[in-house]
C-alpha cells in the first residue's frame, strides 16, 4: 500500500525527519487562503504513480495568481490515468545537495538494507552509484547509517547530520511495517540542515492489520490496477490481468503459473491469474467466477482445481450454480482430490463434464477459444 | 530413511485448537505422524482427540523428546510461537502460516540462524517422507513412497507432481514445500544439500517460479556440489512484471526474476527443464531408465 | 533512583498496566475534594523506605472524616525516618488473588530475568516459591511471559492476560532504562481483571540521563542516606559512610575498599569508602576533603593515592590548601605514581609529611586515631 | 606470548579525537602499542599525532590487519561503537568507558558472544602485556615483564600489585583488568582459562571485591581447570551490606557477595588467599621459591 507523498512526509514528520513546511489544497481555489507573502510555492499533484516531474505535475508558482492557473492545470492533469485529488502546496527551498536514500528488504541479504546514492532525485534504477549497508537480523544500530554515509562520500558534520537522519527513517521503517521507506531527494539546504524534499512510503500489505490508523485506507491507495485486479483486492481475491481470453480460476499460486503457461504451452492466451486459494468454500469460489468472466475478453473459463485443503465438492457447488446462471458460457473443468466423487456427481448432476487430467482439460480450453 | 522427517519425528502442533491447527492435526496424526503434544497458551490440560495440549512449547520438551514443531497459529502471533519454539531447543519447525509481516519474517530467520534451527517455511505446505511422517498440509494420500526428492516453492503444484508421479508408478524420498515468501528458512540449497547426501534418494525435482534469484543460485549449487540427476520446472513464463503472482516471493522485480533468466541458469547446470509439469514426469522416466 | 508509588504506576499507566484509579493529597485537609459517595478508600504514604504496611502507612477509611483523621496520622508518621509528602488515595478493590511479579537484570544470567511467585504482596525474600525466566540478551517476546506464568501455575485466560501483563511492564522496564520494575502484589480482581495495586520502580542511575523526563529529579527520590552521602551524590563524589573515626579519601573503588580493609586490618576504624574518581582535578579532591572531614567523628584523614590517570601534583596541591585552612587536622598521606616527585615539592613547601609506602601510611593513621 | 595482546597487535582506538581518548591514545603510543588508526565519526580523514582517523570501523579494517579496539566513547554512545567493532569482525574489544547503562551491556555481551567477540570491560583500565602492549589506561611503567598472570576487578588496586611486584623484582605475564560492572565480557574464569593455557604464565594473582559470585564461581573453576598456582585477595572486607562501593557490581546484597564467602571459596579451592595487597607480593614470593 503505497502512501501519498503528504502521507508519507506526514510520518517523516512525527519521527522526527524535517520536510519543508507544506500544506495541502483540494481545489484550485485554496490557494487564496495562502499567505501572499509566502510565496513562491512548489505544487505537487499527489498521485501515486511515478513520473509526476517529467509528466508536468510539478510547478512553481511566484504568486497567488500564478498558483491558482497552475493548480487548475494540474488538477486537470492526469498522471499515467491517475487524476489528483489533492496537490501539495510546499516553500522553495534552496539545495545545496542531493542525496537518495532508501530502507528495503533484500532478498539476497535476507534482511532489510540501507542504500543511499550521492545522486539524489533521479530514478534510482538509472543511478550508477548506489551504495548498500545491510543490516543483518534488523538490529539496527547508528553505525549502520555512518558507514553508508562514508560510503556515499559524506564527511564532517554532514556525516553524522545523515546518519541521525537514517536513524529516524529506521524508525519509520520498522514503526509502521513498511516495505519500502525512501527519502529522494533527502536535499542538503543552504543552511546544511537535511531535509526530505519527497517521500515515498509503502506499507506491508499483510502488516497493515496491526496498524489500526491505516485500517479501511487501502481502497484510497490503489492505482495501477485493472478493473477485476481492484475488484478482486476489495474482497480477498488475487487476480492479475492479461491480455488473452482465456480465463483462470485455479487453486495455489505455483498451480495457477503452471496453467498458464500450460495454455501458452498448448497455443492459446490466458486472461488472467486468480489463485482461489486454500480451502475456498463454495461462495468465494462463486465471487471468483464472477470476478474472471466478469471481463469481455473472456470466452472460455478453465477451472483447475487440485483439492489438498480446498474440497473439490465445493467448487463443484459454485460451478454448478454458475452453470445455472449463465447457462452458455464455456467452462472446462477440471477437479481432482478431496472429495472428487462427491464432485463427480455434483458436476454430473449440472450436466458439466470434468476430467481428471491437466493436459486434457487445457487442450480443450486452448481449442474451444481459438473456435470462439 | 529420507531427509529431515521419519517415522520416529516426535512432532508437535503449535496452534492445535485453533481451525487450521486442528483440522491438519488430525489429518496428520491419521496420516501415521507422530503427534506427540499441541500447544495453545491458555487451553493447557486440555487434550485434542487424544493428543495432550499445553500452554507452553518449554512444558513439552519436559514430557517429550519433540524433533520437530508444525506452527499453525494467525501472522502477527507466528514469530512469538516460532521464537518460543526456537527458544525451547527444537531443531526443525515448520511454519504453515501464510501473510507473516516481512520484519518479522527477518527476525524469525535471524534467531533461527543464531540457534542452528531449521526452519520450514514460512507460507508453506511443510514436508512430507511418504509413508513415515507428514507435516503440514500436504494431502497424504497424494504420494507413494519412493526414491525422488522433491523440492518446491509451491503447494498445489507440489501435489501435481506428487500424483503424477504416483500415477506413473513413482515414488518420493521426501518432498519439501520449501514456501512462497521470499525470505524463506530451509531453501532450494539446503535441500538440495539435504537430498545429495540423503542416500535413499536418486534423483532430485527442483520445482521453481518467477521471483528472487534463488534458482540462479541453486543452479549454481548444482553445478559444483549435486552429482545426483535434477529435473527442473519454472512456473510463471506468463506472468507480468511487477505484479504479484499470489506469493508474496513471485513477483519479477524490473528485469530480474523471469522464468527464462531461472530455465538458462539450470540448463547451465545440466538440469533436464521440464515445460510442463507432465513433462517432468516424463524426463524422470528417462532419467531412471538411464540409472537403471 | 528509585520512584515513589504514586510515580511509579503513572509510568504503569502510560503503558498501559492498569491500577486503581487514585489522586494525591498534599495536607489532610484535601480529602474533603474526594466525592463523599467516593469511599471506602485505602490511604498509603508516599515513602521510599519498605516496611511501611507494618509501620502504620497504610490505612482504611470508610468515609471523608475518617479519612481526614487517618490522614493527618499518615502525615506525621515517618518511616524508618521518612517523613511523606504524598499520601496516595485510592478506591478499595477486591481481591481474588495476588501475585509478584518483577523485571531485573541478573548478574548470573547477564541479562534479565523475569520473576513471579503465586503469592503477592508479601516480601519476596521471604517467598519460597519464587520463579525465575531468563530473557536472553534482552530479546523479549511475549512466550517468556507464559512461560513465567505457567511455573507459577496460571491457567487458561488468566494466563493470558497475566502475559499480557508482563508484555507491558517489560515496556516499562526497557522504555525507562529500570533496574527493576515490580508489581507487588498484581492482583486478580473480582471481574477477573488484573490489577497492579503496588509498584516500585527502581531507574538505572546511570541511564536517567538519556531520559529527560527525569532531569533533576534525583534529589527528591533519595532515601536511607546519611549526610556526607547525601550531599556527595550531589557532587559526584561517592561515598559510604561506616561508623569509624579514620577518614578516608582514595582512587578507586578497589584500591579504596583494600585500604579501608587495612585499616581494619591495623586495628583502627575506617569511617567512610571515598573514591575521588580517576584524573581528579585539584577542586575536586578540595570538595572530597572538605567531604570527608565534615563528620566530626573523624580525627584523622588518610589519603591514599597511586596516580595512574590521576596526577599526584593535583591531590598535593588540594592538599596544601586544606592544610592552610584547617592547620591543626591530622593527615596521614601516601601519594604515588603520576608526577609524584612535583607532589614531593608541594608537600615539602606545604609541611605536610607524605610517604609512598601504603602500610607505613595506614599504621600511621591507626596510631594517630588511637590518640585522638 | 603472553596473553590476548603482544607486540604484534594491532590497535584502534575508537574515540580518539575525545579528551580521554587522546590522552591514552597518546599514552598507549608512547608505552609501544601499535596503535594503527583512530576512529572518530565526522572526523575521518584527519590525523591524531601521526595516527590516520578514519570515520567508520569498517574503513579502518580495509585499510589494516586490526586486532584489537579499544573504546573511549561516552556511556550512551559505547553500546553503537562496540557494535560496530564487533561487527567488523574484531576479535578483542577493550570497553573502559564506565557508566555503561545496564541494559546496554546486556546487548553488547549478547551480540559479543553470538560473534565469538572476547569484550574486555566495560568500566576497566585495560589489558597489558608490560614491554610489548598496552590497551587502555593502566600506567605503563608500574609494571615489570614477567611470569605473573593478573587478573583485577579494580584499576589502581591492579596498579597497586603490579607495583609492589615490581618493587620487589618480579615481573608480569599479562595483566587483565576485567572491569567493575556487575556484567562484563571476559571474566574471571575466561581470564584464568588464559593464563592456564599460556607457556609464559607460571601462576596467577586473582583480585576480587564484595559484589556478585563470580568469585565462587572461579573457584570451582579453579579447582577442576587451573593446575598453576593461584594467590587470591578480595577487597571488601569493611564494606556494609547494601551500599554500593564506587563499582556498579561492588555491593553485597542481602548476605550474598560478602568477602567472607570469596574467601572460604578460594580456601577451598587451594587458593592462597592475602589479608592485604602487600601480602600477596610475600605469597608470590613465596610460591615462586617452592617453583624454583
Amino acid at each position: 500500500m503505497r502512501l501519498f507523498e503528504f502521507e508519507a512526509k506526514e510520518l517523516f514528520r512525527e519521527l522526527g525527519i524535517p520536510t519543508p513546511v507544506g500544506q495541502t489544497i483540494k481545489c484550485a481555489e485554496e490557494v487564496f487562503s495562502i499567505p501572499a507573502k509566502s510565496f513562491p510555492k512548489t505544487l505537487k499533484t499527489q498521485v501515486l504513480s511515478g513520473g509526476r516531474g517529467k509528466a508536468g505535475g510539478i510547478k512553481f508558482a511566484d504568486n497567488q495568481e500564478d498558483a491558482y492557473h497552475k493548480a487548475q492545470a494540474i488538477f486537470k492533469l492526469p498522471i499515467k490515468g491517475e487524476l489528483p485529488k489533492t496537490i501539495l502546496v510546499e516553500p522553495k527551498v534552496t539545495i545545496k545537495k542531493e542525496i537518495y536514500l532508501a530502507i528495503l528488504i533484500d532478498r539476497a541479504y535476507r534482511g532489510p538494507i540501507l542504500m543511499a546514492s550521492a545522486e539524489g532525485g533521479i530514478e534510482i534504477e538509472t543511478s550508477e552509484n548506489i551504495q548498500i549497508v545491510p543490516v543483518p537480523g534488523a538490529n539496527y544500530s547508528n553505525f549502520y547509517a555512518r558507514e553508508l554515509a562514508a560510503k556515499v562520500g559524506l564527511h564532517g558534520i554532514q556525516l553524522i547530520k545523515f546518519a541521525a537522519i537514517v536513524d529516524k527513517l529506521w524508525q519509520v521503517w520498522t514503526k509502521f511495517d513498511c516495505d519500502l521507506a525512501e527519502i529522494n531527494p533527502l536535499i542538503i539546504d543552504g543552511d546544511d540542515n537535511f531535509i526530505a524534499l519527497d517521500g515515498k512510503v509503502t506499507l506491508n500489505e499483510d502488516s497493515t492489520g496491526r496498524h489500526p490508523r491505516f485500517a479501511g485506507q487501502l481502497v484510497n491507495h490503489l492505482s495501477d490496477l485493472g478493473d477485476r485486479e481492484f475488484r478482486g483486492k476489495m474482497c480477498g481475491l488475487n487476480i492479475v490481468e492479461l491480455e488473452g481470453n482465456i480465463g483462470i480460476l485455479c487453486n495455489g499460486a505455483g498451480l495457477t503459473m503452471a496453467t498458464m503457461d500450460l495454455v501458452l504451452h498448448k497455443g492459446g492466451k490466458p486472461s488472467n491469474f486468480l489463485d482461489v486459494g486454500g480451502g475456498a468454500n463454495k461462495d468465494h469460489v462463486k465471487r471468483a467466477l464472477d470476478l474472471v468472466s466478469s471481463s469481455d475478453d473472456v470466452k472460455v473459463l478453465l477451472v483447475n482445481i487440485l483439492g489438498g485443503i480446498t474440497a473439490c465438492d465445493e467448487v463443484a457447488a459454485a460451478l454448478a450454480y454458475y452453470k445455472e446462471i449463465r447457462p452458455d458460457a464455456k467452462m472446462v473443468v477440471r477437479l481432482v482430490g478431496n472429495n472428487e466423487d462427491k464432485a463427480k456427481a455434483i458436476m454430473d448432476k449440472a450436466g458439466i463434464p470434468m476430467t481428471n487430467i491437466l493436459e486434457k482439460a487445457v487442450e480443450e480450453a486452448v481449442s474451444l477459444a481459438a473456435k470462439a | 530413511m529420507a531427509v529431515l522427517i521419519n517415522k520416529n519425528t516426535n512432532v508437535i502442533v503449535q496452534g492445535i485448537t485453533g481451525t487450521m491447527g486442528g483440522t491438519h492435526a488430525r489429518l496428520m496424526k491419521a496420516y501415521g505422524t507422530n503427534i506427540v503434544a499441541g500447544v495453545t497458551p491458555g487451553k493447557g490440560g486440555q487434550d485434542f482427540e487424544g493428543i495432550p495440549v499445553f500452554d507452553t512449547v518449554y512444558e513439552t520438551t519436559k514430557h517429550f523428546r519433540v524433533d520437530c514443531s508444525v506452527i499453525f497459529v494467525p501472522p502477527y502471533y507466528a514469530l512469538d510461537a516460532a521464537l518460543e519454539a526456537i527458544e525451547a531447543g527444537i531443531p526443525l519447525i515448520s511454519v504453515i502460516t501464510e501473510g507473516l509481516p516481512p520484519q518479522d519474517a527477518v527476525k524469525l530467520h535471524a534467531a533461527a540462524k543464531a540457534n542452528g534451527t531449521l526452519v520450514n517455511g514460512p507460507n508453506c505446505p511443510g514436508i512430507i517422507t511418504p509413508g513415515e511422517c507428514l507435516i503440514g498440509i500436504h494431502p497424504g494420500s497424494i504420494y507413494k513412497p519412493g526414491k525422488i526428492g522433491l523440492i518446491s516453492r509451491s503447494g498445489t503444484l507440489t501435489y501435481e507432481i506428487g500424483l503424477g508421479l504416483k500415477q506413473a508408478d513413482i515414488g518420493i524420498s521426501t518432498a519439501i514445500g520449501i514456501g512462497g515468501d521470499p525470505i524463506i528458512g530451509i531453501d532450494q540449497i539446503k535441500s538440495l544439500e539435504l537430498f545429495q547426501n540423503d542416500p535413499e534418494t536418486e534423483m532430485i525435482i527442483l520445482v521453481g517460479e518467477i521471483g528472487g534469484s534463488a534458482e540462479e543460485e541453486a543452479a549454481e549449487y548444482i553445478k559444483s556440489h549435486v552429482r545426483k540427476p535434477v529435473i527442473g520446472y519454472v512456473a510463471g513464463v506468463t506472468a507480468p512484471p511487477g505484479k504479484r503472482m499470489g506469493h508474496a516471493g513471485a513477483i519479477i522485480a524490473g528485469n530480474k526474476g523471469t522464468a527464462k533468466s531461472k530455465r538458462e541458469a539450470f540448463e547451465a547446470a545440466n538440469v533436464k527443464v521440464a515445460d510442463t509439469p507432465y513433462e517432468i514426469i516424463d524426463l524422470v522416466k528417462q532419467e531412471l531408465a538411464i540409472l537403471a
